[in-house]
């Protein structure tokens, strides 16, 4: 049963991105037809998950060029600084243009937008919606994207697939999960929203559809890869579920500290601990920094053993009541029910979890990937504006501003280009073949889903981790070669066509084997270390060789291919990322 | 947006059991409160019942008496006494749902202007059974 | 169209009436239905009653504790017939009965009152 | 505490019953597992067939709400340890109709909440470098009700949804609400239109379960109620307003 429609654009997931982008095309012109496919309800994607805050330039004393600044070396140097030039100008704009869609964004007593302090962050430049700035971002988005008529959602499709013909993308396959049906959708632009790829780890802040897949259908489709083993773990994960508790928590004062009651970070040149925060400074000091700064003490025996794994603590108990619950009321939520703690009176155990994918499909500032038709943005993209480090709240607004590009270009491009060609039919006829035979019709097999993927995420966690080594990458390169044959044969308990999410279970975990590979692929290559790539045998920066972004292609027989293209430095030469004191030789 | 799912499997509805507010102890009392209704209705048939009796003279009087008397009346008397009562109090607590009231845009604590509620029934009941009860 | 439903007319009286009842009608049935009847009080003589209900104004209090505890009660008794016994499709005919009802009660109310002599 | 407890869950594949049956398994009990722990321990290594939704495991999705024994909840926030020593009942979301196990089909409230027209409406825009003053008191009157996550779980718990599918259902209406009472927000009587009806605000009967089962403390009972008010305040206006003044 396959089943075919037709549209100007398909944008592939409903999250912050993709429904930025929806929004844009049907302003830049309605009469362009938009379909939003995504897996989930468009309103469960996971920027719902997002706490601390948006980053854009508000406060007189700030400027345009500070921000760029701060994101260039908190991304150590990766970032295309044309690319960050392009952000910082348009995100305060695209945060203002939510608070005209309803955001319920935090106040000032005299009814101004606040702001508030964040990690990496020399100025105050936070826009956030209490703790639960995605939720409102998200659902914002979401509800003002109901108003309009030329915007068509497919609710719980699966892509599987995007249909290339004549060197060009024009449309996907997805799976109606309800039904079971193939559908292909075709459309002369496609822009793929779906999000990072957390999953692929043992313990982090994602949701359970963070698989990579969209990072997976562009490569398999023949796009590039960039800067992949760029992995960011946030400082302060709950250990057993890997909740976050959000920076927030130290931008309004928390402190981390070890299993003596000491401000551990001040030993890591982070600067020196004073009873309230500074910017850049200690807690505030980028996640790179901080979750490196875990393992060494880890290293020297200071952390705090729990049931699960190390832990250092969070304190806010000196916060008071009045700052937690009118500030973070969603993390004195999430400890009360997750680990039955309140962080007004006690102390919150937390450790290093992975939180977000800096590399991604790569695209040019208008989320145009090299491959015609094919736009990118969010998450799955790496423009690059995150470098080898990505800033806590800058990701919301890099949704925003590089979703609207990526919907401005792509609702351009189509404008010209000649309808589908009827021989995708036959790609999307193949395609429904490949998931009969592979996984629904497919009698034997003995290997679960389940072992595999979490033999994945502990290969993933131990040796791609926050250190790396060429000899822990080269081992694991093999076990996920392995993984990979294994995957040939799955069993599915799950033969029907409704509603089957082990299929969608054993579609994900195809896409995380082959993300991982590019992971690790990159990371080997990379021989320095740089923002959240740290590399026990190559431990110093190396400019000269690596002041580069990786890219990485599927090769002959699906093998990875890495090549290196050329950082955009406009403004800002490399220099040393100093956090926490002066700088040596002047700004 | 529009949604384009046309087709959909045969997917299972369920219908509502006929004694579905027995399930749970809220749904009971929800159905409580509204039988509260009934009586209230005999409440207002009492009351003009009275009435008449009381412009009728003393034959229709005495007939009226004797029926409030009539033990079959009085145990449909105290059932309705207690749902009367029952609607009261559900009324009284339930008020400050509906009615937000800010100050200083703090918004006033629901006891705040249940309180009151409460205070004013007293009142107006003794009120009432005074002016009866005086002459 | 639906702005000119007549549902905020019957909720407005529901609200009235339920404010009204609530207030007024436990002292009423108490005094009335269970402590004058069960001799735990003694009951005003039936001439101070009269007495009692003559005023204009005490006639007008007792239309409106009828007229509006009716409406409160009809409005939630049609209710009730809906979801406690599942029979909305006799929508009509339960709207005749009970808002008729109160209808009816409410001109006997105005016309016994008129009565007092 | 025992080691295992066991969950009893409901079952319904449409290609093959005629009606839901019920499986039961055993899992570990686990002090730090919730209800969806369970389930996907189950899916994991038990049955890979069993069916329901989740994602963000931290109660802000909406994904997973079910019955656990009978109530409402987010599987995702509900503990199993709660539970013990069992057996745990999971069923799916009453009142709507069931996909498959644990899934149901939530369509019907997605076409709601769009006639609820939950986005700010306004005759005219400020222009997008400026930005509407709310002070965090005006914030104060709707936040509450923007806190809601669809989860449904105030649709399974009202049965006058059950009743009447018609019904527009407590997030939707509190969601309409949440938009009249923003300060930057216009569209009152446009939506007015759309909810002041006997399938709208009309509709609910203040049973109040939908608030008690609320998981973020919106208190949709609270919005209808408050709704109606407005609705009837707004009706009397008309009624004795000239025509035309408003
Ligand atoms: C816990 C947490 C807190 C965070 N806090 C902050 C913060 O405070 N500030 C900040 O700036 N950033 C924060 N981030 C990062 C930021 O939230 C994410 O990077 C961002 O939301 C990603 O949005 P997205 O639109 O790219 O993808 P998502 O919101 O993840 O959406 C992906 C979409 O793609 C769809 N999809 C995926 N695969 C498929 C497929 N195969 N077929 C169909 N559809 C598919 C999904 O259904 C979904 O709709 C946080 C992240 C996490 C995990
Ligand atoms: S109002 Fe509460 S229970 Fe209802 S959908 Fe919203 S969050 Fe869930
Ligand atoms: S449970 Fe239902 S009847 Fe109203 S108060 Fe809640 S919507
Ligand atoms: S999984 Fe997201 S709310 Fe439970």
């Amino acid at each position: 049963m396959l089943d075919i429609s037709s549209h100007d654009v398909v944008i592939v997931g409903g999250g912050g991105a993709g429904l930025r982008a929806a929004i844009a095309i049907a302003e830049t012109d309605p009469q362009l037809s938009v379909a939003v496919v995504s897996k989930v309800y468009p309103m469960r994607s996971h920027t719902v998950a997002a706490e601390g805050g948006a980053a854009g330039v508000r406060l007189d004393d700030d400027s345009h060029d500070e921000h760029a600044y701060d994101t260039v070396s908190g991304g150590d140097w990766l970032s295309d600084q044309d690319a960050v030039e392009a952000f910082v100008k348009e995100a305060p704009r695209e945060l203002m243009r939510l608070e005209h869609w309803g955001c319920p964004w935090s106040r000032e007593p005299d009814g101004r937008i606040a702001v508030r302090p964040f990690g990496g962050m020399k100025k105050t430049r936070t826009w956030f919606a209490a703790d639960e700035t995605g939720f409102h971002l998200l659902h914002t988005l979401f509800q003002t994207s109901l108003k309009y008529g030329s915007v068509t959602r497919y609710d719980e499709y699966f892509v599987t697939k995007l249909l290339v013909d004549d060197g060009r993308v024009q449309g996907v396959v997805a799976v109606e999960l309800t039904t079971g049906k193939v559908q292909a959708v075709t459309a002369k632009a496609v822009i793929l929203c779906t999000g990072g790829c957390g999953r692929i780890f043992r313990y982090t802040t994602n949701a359970a559809i963070k698989t990579g897949d969209g990072m997976a259908l562009a490569y398999r489709a023949g796009a590039p890869l960039k800067d992949m083993e760029f992995v960011q773990y946030h400082p302060t994960g709950l250990p057993f579920t890997g909740i976050l508790i959000t920076e927030a928590a130290r931008a309004e004062g928390g402190y981390l500290l070890n299993k003596d009651g000491y401000r551990y970070l001040q030993d890591y040149d982070l600067g020196k601990p004073e009873p309230t925060p500074v910017l850049r400074s200690m807690e505030l000091g980028p996640r790179d920094r901080l979750s490196q700064a875990f393992i060494r003490e880890q290293e020297k025996g200071r952390t705090v053993e729990g049931p699960y794994g190390p832990v250092v603590n969070l304190d806010l108990r000196h916060l008071g009541e009045k700052i937690i619950s009118t500030k973070l009321p969603f993390v004195r939520e999430l400890c009360l029910k997750y680990e039955n703690i309140d962080p007004i009176s006690q102390l919150i155990p937390v450790r290093p979890v992975v939180h977000y994918m800096m590399g991604g499909v790569h695209t040019d500032v208008h989320g145009a990937t090299p491959l015609p038709g094919l736009y990118a943005a969010g998450e799955v993209a790496c423009v690059s504006i995150n470098g080898a480090n990505r800033l806590g709240s800058n990701s919301l607004p890099e949704l925003l501003v590089f979703g609207a590009r990526a919907g401005r270009a792509a609702a351009a491009y189509a404008a010209d280009q000649p309808s589908p060609s009827r021989r995708l039919l036959a790609g999307a006829i193949d395609e429904e073949a490949r998931l009969n035979d592979h996984y629904l019709q497919k009698s034997g097999g003995r290997e679960r889903i389940a072992d595999l993927r979490e033999e994945m995420q502990r290969i993933m966690e131990r040796s791609a981790g926050i250190y790396r080594s060429g000899k822990s990458l080269t081992g694991a390169a093999d076990k996920l070669y392995e993984l990979q044959e294994r995957s040939r044969d799955i069993r599915l308990d799950d033969h029907g066509h409704l509603f089957n999410t082990e299929l969608i279970s054993a579609l994900e975990l195809s896409c995380m084997l082959e993300i991982a590979e590019t992971m690790v692929q990159s990371a080997m290559e990379r021989t320095e270390s740089r923002g959240a790539h740290q590399r026990t045998d190559y431990p110093v920066r190396d400019d000269d060789k690596f002041l580069a972004h990786s890219m990485i292609y599927r090769g002959a027989a699906g093998r990875p291919r890495v090549e290196y293209a050329p950082v955009t430095i406009t403004r800002w030469p490399p220099a040393e990322r100093v956090y926490g004191r002066e700088m040596r030789n002047g700004e | 947006m529009i949604n384009p799912t046309e087709y959909l499997p045969k997917s299972y509805h369920r219908r509502m059991s006929t004694y579905w507010w027995l399930a749970r102890w809220s749904y009971l009392t929800f159905i409580l409160r509204e039988a509260s209704s009934v009586f209230v209705g005999w409440t207002v048939l009492l009351t003009l019942v009275q009435i008449w009796a009381v412009t009728h003279g003393p034959s229709a009087n005495a007939a009226f008496h004797e029926w409030m008397r009539h033990p079959l009346m009085l145990g449909v008397n105290v059932v309705a006494f207690l749902f009367v009562l029952f609607h009261a109090v559900t009324w009284f607590s339930l008020t400050p749902k509906a009615m937000v009231i800010r100050v200083k845009g703090q918004r006033v604590p629901d006891w705040a202007i249940s309180g009151p509620n409460y205070a004013a029934w007293v009142m107006v009941s003794l009120g009432i059974a005074w002016v009866v009860l005086r002459g | 169209m639906s702005k000119r439903s007549n549902e905020p007319f019957l909720w407005l009286l529901f609200s009235a009436g339920g404010s009204v009842s609530a207030m007024l009608m436990p002292v009423h049935l108490f005094l009335f239905a269970l402590a004058f009847p069960l001799g735990w009080l003694d009951p005003p003589s039936d001439e101070t009653l009269l007495v009692l209900i003559r005023p204009p104004l005490v006639r007008v209090y007792l239309f409106v504790f009828c007229f509006l505890s009716l409406f409160h009660a009809a409005h939630r008794f049609r209710f009730t017939l809906y979801d406690g016994l599942q029979i909305k499709h006799l929508n009509e005919l339960i709207n005749v009965l009970c808002y008729g009802g109160a209808a009816v009660g409410t001109v006997a109310a105005a016309y016994l009152l008129c009565q007092v002599p | 505490m025992a080691s295992r407890i066991t969950i009893e869950v409901a079952r319904y594949n449409p290609a093959r019953d005629h009606e839901p049956g019920v499986s039961s398994y055993e899992v570990p009990l686990r002090k730090e597992w919730v209800v969806l722990d369970a389930l996907n321990c189950i899916k994991d290594h038990l049955d890979g067939s069993l069916t329901f939704r989740w994602s963000c495991r931290m109660g802000v999705c909406g994904s997973c709400g079910m019955m656990v024994n009978g109530v409402p909840k987010l599987a995702c926030a509900t503990f199993l340890s709660d539970y013990a020593p069992g057996p745990v009942r999971v069923e799916p979301m009453r009142h709507f109709p069931i996909l498959r196990d644990l899934v149901v089909d939530t369509s019907d409230f997605l076409m709601k909440l769009a006639r609820s027209k939950p986005w700010i409406i306004r005759k005219m825009e400020k222009p997008m470098d400026q930005e509407y003053f709310q002070t965090p008191a005006q914030l104060e009157e709707y936040r509450q009700f923007s806190m809601c996550i669809n989860c449904l779980l105030c649709y399974a718990a009202c049965p006058i949804y059950g009743l009447d599918s018609q019904f527009a259902g407590p997030a939707a209406i509190a969601l309409a609400q949440r938009y009249n009472l923003d300060s930057r927000d216009e569209g009152a009587s446009e939506r007015l239109d759309s909810l002041s009806n006997p399938e709208g605000i009309w509709g609910c009967m203040f049973v109040g379960e939908c608030t008690r089962v609320c998981p973020k403390h919106v208190d949709p009972a609270g919005a209808i109620q408050q709704y109606k008010l407005t609705a009837a305040t707004e009706w009397l206006k008309a009624m004795v307003l000239p025509r035309g003044a408003k």
